[in-house]
């Protein structure tokens, strides 16, 4: 068993019992900190795949900005019991999501392990033009991907800049109060 | 002995399918949230394998971009949720029912 | 031994050297500072323990290791404990991509005084500070306290707000140097010819405001505002963990000041006296010294602001100014004029801005008394006017 | 010059659209100036047209664009100047000019102002693409725009319903003419393969060939399309009730202008009607039917702008029987000179009105001579150069078509042709007979009003201002001179005319003479028999019950007949197909549909239980189902 796969099945591991986390806390905060650990686990896993610059990019944007914001959200709105104060009123989904859930993983993972083989050759399938190349395999190319997010891909891109700021139109909107409503 | 990129999938569709679970159990519109942010960072994980797999960085591109609109999207969705909370008081999503048939 | 064990071989030594020398420089900064403030507030300071004082980090270590550590009933105990360590351990982390100096001579590069040389560097220091936030939010939330919890959360508003200035106005520098490596931005300098403050004096000012901002220093420690909020997050903590989140404070405060020095002022280059082995090191400590003083200084001078200032000086001014000053630079290196431009039109913001910020703080002096007594100019005296003016006479 | 005739059209076209768009924004005096201004610059280019186009100078056709290309046919948009297209177009925008001034007077107190503007240069411009037109598609374009243009401005006070309902008549009566056009020139493309006039009209002898069916049938398709425009009988139904229109628009488009298209058809088809007798004959049997039967008509009406309808009507007969015995270039001069003088009794008329405040009811008029001598002398001048008297420029153009109809029966010795000719002069008496009864019935005798009273206060009866008798007086020196053009042995207008219509038979030495001496003892003749009737003793209205005068003054009941033969019929068919189709069928079925759909999703709806979570789980099972598929189907 290499490092790598050992590297592999911990950072796997970690990953899953963290997801799990997330859906099974009671506490809304407890989540968001396993969905923190997460996220800083996929870090992990991009670092592995050679992706540097997307770690460090997920380590700064998830982490470090939307689990910020989710937090905030967490610690103001949430109470412990709040789940538990009502009864759920269609119990029978709690059962049919986690069997229809689990069905789901287990068919993908079938399907994968069975049929989607990617051959050996994949790599030497896709180093056609269709896909922009790393100059310097193995290393995680900042500049080519600069080069492909800002050649390549330029327009999508500057349309998620104009999401952005629909986004922050959206949220200042969203977030103001009516002066009507600030009065009572 | 390199790491398969199936291993990669599979975990991401577990992942994934956590993410479904989440959504479909809890009632906690927060966490529902964080569940949907869970499945795109499966998604997000299968781009990278890929990506490896493949020697492209065009993968990446699609992470980045997506790292970008989930950013956007949380924004949108924690406003929405706190104006709903604003009014109603409380943040049970099966309260949030009056559009029913 | 084969390469890969002398490389961890030589990451560990230098990890244990470097968390070794935070800490030892955590302890004597708490003392430098408690001397500094003093001289500035013309006292004396702590200096009966050893000659001039040294030995009182040593006391205050083992006051605080025997101090009682006290847990709250309302607090969630694991987040609790937690929550000192997350803060402490990503203000280490965020350590490892500092260049302390120049590689020793002939031997290999791994031997070089930075844990790792890694090509996201900046990028590296900017996510994991960001990280540093939870130690705090996390703290405040788990005290089980409304101070905490409010404290904690104008904490994380305040640092993920100034994040964002941060970030824009370092890609100046990444931009002019063409690379994200702390040792390639010194590089880069050096072949230059030039310091990047020269280039850069807009972003050496906001990055250093902002990044006060970020290590929630004076004036912007709003976080812990005594009349406001008592300590903010700190509150409920006390003895040791009280003393991980001052540890991780000051640690912050030296990787702030390492990334200053590095980006802005050379790194460990010094006219070529880098080049005598084991200078550059020195050169390094002494610049970072200079910054961390500077910092000390302005905690002294500066009073603290208020909250909507602070949130309005970090979107409504250093945001647009950094993001001018990008465009000033974007334009410099995609059409390849030479880098005094920018530093001209730097220097000629950074006038107009302060213009217009000393004619906000003074606005008018007509209700100032100043004749007669000799006060600070943070302190006014306001007259009273017993009689009425002749105008308002006049309308009555 | 030549070149710049576009510019005639889209100067109206841009007063239109400016007026059109942004026109209730913009000030009085710039309404006024757009409005005018457009067309007097058409004008001005008609003229410059006019003098630049040498006198034997072949057609000149200015393609625009090319428009429709299918196959072999193609069609471009262009403009045709030849001698009878400027003599239009010359007429059109002069007139037209003349009463847009007018109208700055006329309708200066309505809030609509702009809009009428915006409709009159729409007008122009929907005119001037008619007389322009150098294809028939394009004149078809020309031809429906002036109908709804004529709609338009029929229907200009929309709150009258009586308004609604004349521009509804005219509108559908001028889509029959629209038809029978539109089915003339399918035929025509089957026939030549073309539509341009050169091709067609202007082409090589013998395209067209005497009794052909086909020709034939495309005249009488051109001839109905004519009737519908021209009022002629039994289309004719529309023009009377179009007075329910301001009266500028009476006097432009229901007198000078739009009404003309007609006989503008008929002569530019020349070609086709000359291989066709039989409907040419048919032009002089509707030609002489319209013009006695409007003239009878004319006798007993009470509505000043009634009177002058059907006396348009009768005038347009008259041109029509020119045209049926091949005196085009007469018909074109009589529509001229009755440009003129018509527009000017319209114009009168609509100053007296204007003074009355809107009674068009001539018998509370009376003595109103004095208090109107602008109106009352430009209606002297008007019905003299109407009846025919001389020097009047009607006179000139009246005596070249009945000497040309009387010349071409002596010709062939049609006995045909001399009850055409008969039927003229009988008309001409009948002529001086109507227009002098109005104009003794309301200027002379004693006002019979009830406005009188408050002479001295705001509804005084006063003369109009500048901008409405300034064009009268100009109408007026052109009603008096516009016939000298065309005295017979010069003959100016027919000569130029000559090569784009054919001369037109004119009487000669001795038989010219008497024919002049009989038409002057016709006009006066009748002008001698309404001074008996109205003048000589005082006029005093009493209802009549002899049926001849029930029969006139009711315009031979064909409205009655139409709506009882026509109209009622359709409306019991509409209501009751309404009844069918829409309340039973259409509804019916619908509301079984609508209760079908209401039941299935009264079940369906039990789905939708508002809770997210279900939805998504909806979303799940679906992925699932997929997932399913892709398992089993490896």
């Amino acid at each position: 068993m290499s490092a790598n796969i050992l590297a592999f099945s911990a950072v796997a591991a970690l990953a899953i019992a963290s997801g799990i986390g997330v859906i099974a806390f009671r506490n809304a905060i407890y989540s968001a900190l396993s969905l923190i650990v997460n996220l800083l686990s996929l870090a992990l896993f991009y670092l592995i795949l050679n992706g540097m610059f997307i770690a460090a990019a997920q380590v700064l944007i998830y982490a470090g900005a939307i689990m910020v914001l989710f937090l905030f959200v967490v610690t103001m709105l949430s109470s412990d019991k709040a789940e538990l104060q009502t009864s759920d009123r269609i119990s029978w989904q709690r059962l049919v999501g986690v069997i229809a859930g689990i069905i789901f993983a287990a068919a993908a993972s079938f399907l994968l392990l069975v049929h989607a083989q990617i051959a050996p050759d994949a790599a030497a399938q896709g180093s056609n033009n269709l896909f922009t190349q790393i100059s310097a395999p193995g290393s995680g190319n900042t500049e080519a991907f600069g080069m492909a997010l800002f050649h390549g891909f330029l327009f999508p891109f500057e349309v998620t800049s104009a999401i952005i700021v629909a986004a922050i139109l959206g949220a200042v909107v969203l977030g103001r109060r009516s002066r009507a409503k600030s009065e009572d | 002995m390199a790491v398969s990129l199936n291993s990669y999938l599979i975990v991401s569709a577990i992942l994934f399918s956590i993410g479904v679970i989440g959504v479909l159990v809890r009632r906690n519109p927060l966490v529902i949230f964080m569940s949907i942010e869970l499945m795109l960072n499966a998604v997000n994980l299968t781009f990278m394998a890929f990506a490896n797999a493949l020697g492209s960085v065009d993968g990446w591109v699609f992470v980045f971009i997506s790292l970008t609109v989930a950013a956007a999207e949380v924004v949108v969705g924690l406003a929405i949720i706190v104006a709903i909370f604003r009014t109603r008081k409380e943040i049970d999503i099966d309260e949030m029912n009056t559009l029913k048939g | 031994m084969s390469q890969i064990a002398l490389e961890l071989l030589a990451a560990l030594v230098k990890s244990v050297i470097i968390i070794a020398g935070l800490l030892g420089a955590f302890a004597y900064l708490t003392l430098i500072e408690r001397r500094v403030l003093a001289r500035f507030q013309r006292r004396v300071g702590p200096n009966r323990l050893g000659p001039f004082g040294l030995l009182q980090p040593i006391a205050d270590a083992l006051k605080m290791v025997f101090k009682e550590q006290i847990i709250p009933t309302q607090a969630k105990t694991v987040v609790f404990l937690l929550a000192p360590t997350i803060s402490i351990f990503v203000a280490i982390t965020a350590f490892g991509v500092v260049p302390l100096g120049d590689k020793f001579g002939s031997l290999p590069s791994y031997w070089q005084p930075a844990l790792t040389d890694i090509n996201i560097g900046v990028l590296y220091i900017l996510a994991m500070s960001s990280l540093a936030v939870y130690g705090i939010v996390l703290g405040g939330w788990s005290s089980g306290n409304k101070y905490s919890l409010l404290g904690a959360l104008r904490s994380a508003a305040q640092m993920v707000s100034y994040e964002v200035s941060i970030a824009i106005s370092l890609s100046g520098v990444i931009m002019l140097a063409g690379t994200l490596s702390m040792i390639g931005i010194v590089h880069q300098q050096s072949s230059q010819h030039i310091w990047f403050i020269l280039a850069q004096p807009l972003g050496f000012v906001l990055y250093g405001i902002a990044a006060l901002a970020e290590v929630n220093r004076a004036p912007f420690d709003l976080p812990e505002a005594e009349q406001e909020l008592t300590a903010g997050y700190l509150t409920e903590y006390s003895g040791l963990r009280w003393s991980l989140y001052q540890m991780s404070e000051y640690i912050n405060m030296i990787t702030t000041s390492s990334v200053l020095t590095t980006l802005y002022f050379g790194g460990w280059t010094f006219f070529g006296l880098e080049n005598i082995p084991g200078l550059s090191i020195l050169i390094f400590i002494v610049k970072v010294a200079f910054f961390l003083f500077i910092f000390m200084w302005l905690r002294a001078t500066l009073p603290r602001i208020r909250y909507d200032m602070l949130m309005k000086l970090g979107w409504q001014v250093l945001m647009p100014l950094s993001v001018l000053n990008l465009l000033v630079t974007a334009y410099i290196v995609a059409f390849q004029q030479p880098w005094w431009i920018a530093g001209v039109f730097g220097l000629i913001t950074l006038l107009i801005a302060g213009y217009a910020a000393a004619s906000k703080i003074h606005p008018k002096k007509a209700n100032v008394v100043t004749e007669g007594v000799a006060l600070p100019t943070s302190v006014r005296l306001v007259k009273v006017e017993s009689t009425p003016s002749p105008e308002t006479a006049a309308i009555s | 010059m030549l070149a710049y005739t576009p510019l005639m059209l889209a100067l109206p076209l841009a007063g239109f659209i400016i007026l059109g768009a942004g026109g209730n924004s913009l000030p009085k005096w710039l309404v006024n100036l757009i409005g005018c201004g457009s067309v007097a610059l058409a004008f001005i280019l008609a003229l410059t047209d006019f003098f630049a186009y040498g006198a034997s100078s072949a057609p000149y056709d200015i393609v625009l664009w090319r428009w429709v290309t299918s196959g072999t046919l193609e069609i471009h948009a262009g403009l045709l100047v030849d001698k009878l297209s400027i003599i239009m177009t010359m007429v059109v925008t002069g007139v037209g000019f003349l009463i847009h001034i007018y109208s700055i007077g006329y309708m200066g107190e309505d809030p609509a102002y702009e809009r009428f503007f915006a409709f009159m240069n729409f007008f122009i411009t929907a005119m001037l693409l008619l007389v322009l037109a150098d294809n028939f598609l394009f004149l078809l374009i020309g031809w429906a725009g002036v109908g709804l243009a004529s709609f338009l401005l029929i229907g200009f006070w929309w709150r009258k319903p009586s308004a609604v309902k004349a521009a509804q008549k005219a509108f559908v009566v001028n889509v029959i003419g629209d038809f029978g056009l539109m089915i003339a020139i399918f035929l025509l493309v089957g026939k030549t393969g073309s539509l341009n006039f050169t091709d067609t009209l202007f082409a090589r002898a013998g395209l067209f060939s005497a009794g052909d069916q086909t020709t034939t049938i495309i005249a009488f398709m051109l001839l109905i399309a004519a009737a519908a425009k021209s009022a002629q009988l039994p289309l004719h139904v529309w023009l009377p009730d179009a007075m329910e229109g301001p009266t500028p628009v009476s006097a432009l488009i229901h007198a000078a202008t739009m009404v003309t298209a007609g006989v503008y058809l008929v002569a530019r088809c020349t070609a086709i009607f000359s291989a066709a007798p039989y409907a040419l004959e048919t032009v002089g049997i509707m030609g002489g039917a319209s013009a006695l039967f409007a003239a009878t008509a004319a006798l007993f009406q009470y509505d000043i702008k009634r009177v002058l309808a059907y006396s348009t009507m009768s005038q347009l007969g008259y041109m029509f029987m020119a045209e049926s015995v091949g005196a085009n270039s007469a018909a074109i001069f009589h529509l001229t000179t009755h440009a003129f003088f018509k527009a000017l009794l319209f114009m009168s008329a609509g100053a007296v009105i204007h003074a009355l405040h809107g009674e068009q009811d001539m018998r509370k008029m009376g003595g109103l001579r004095k208090k109107l001598p602008v109106a009352f002398w430009s209606f002297l001048i008007g019905g003299l150069a109407l009846a025919g008297i001389p020097p009047f420029a009607g006179f000139w153009s009246k005596d070249a078509i009945l000497g040309a109809i009387f010349t071409q029966a002596g010709a062939t010795g049609s006995a045909w042709e001399y009850v055409l000719w008969m039927i003229g002069v009988i008309t001409a008496i009948l002529t001086g007979l109507y227009i002098f009864r109005l104009i003794f019935v309301v200027f002379y005798g004693s006002y019979r009003g009830a406005e009188q009273k408050s002479s001295g206060g705001r509804f005084a009866i006063h003369e109009a201002g500048l901008a409405m008798t300034d064009p009268m007086t100009a109408l007026l020196a052109l009603s008096i001179i516009g016939g000298f053009d065309g005295v017979p042995g010069v003959d100016t207008i027919g000569n130029y005319l000559q090569s784009a219509i054919g001369l037109s038979p004119a009487a000669q030495g001795s038989q010219l003479v008497i024919l002049l001496f009989v038409g002057v003892l016709a006009a006066a003749g009748g002008i001698f028999i309404a001074w008996q009737l109205y003048l000589a003793r005082p006029f005093r209205f009493t209802p009549n019950k002899n049926p001849l005068y029930q029969l006139f003054a009711n315009a031979y009941y064909i409205d009655a007949l139409y709506n009882a033969v026509i109209v009622q019929p359709i409306v019991q068919l509409g209501s009751g197909l309404n009844t069918l189709l829409e309340t039973w069928t259409l509804d019916g079925g619908s509301r079984a549909i609508a209760g079908g759909v209401d039941l299935l999703s009264r079940a369906l709806r039990k789905l939708q239980s508002g809770y997210a979570r279900n939805y998504a789980l909806s979303i799940v099972i679906g992925a699932l189902l997929i997932v399913a598929f892709v398992v089993l189907n490896h």
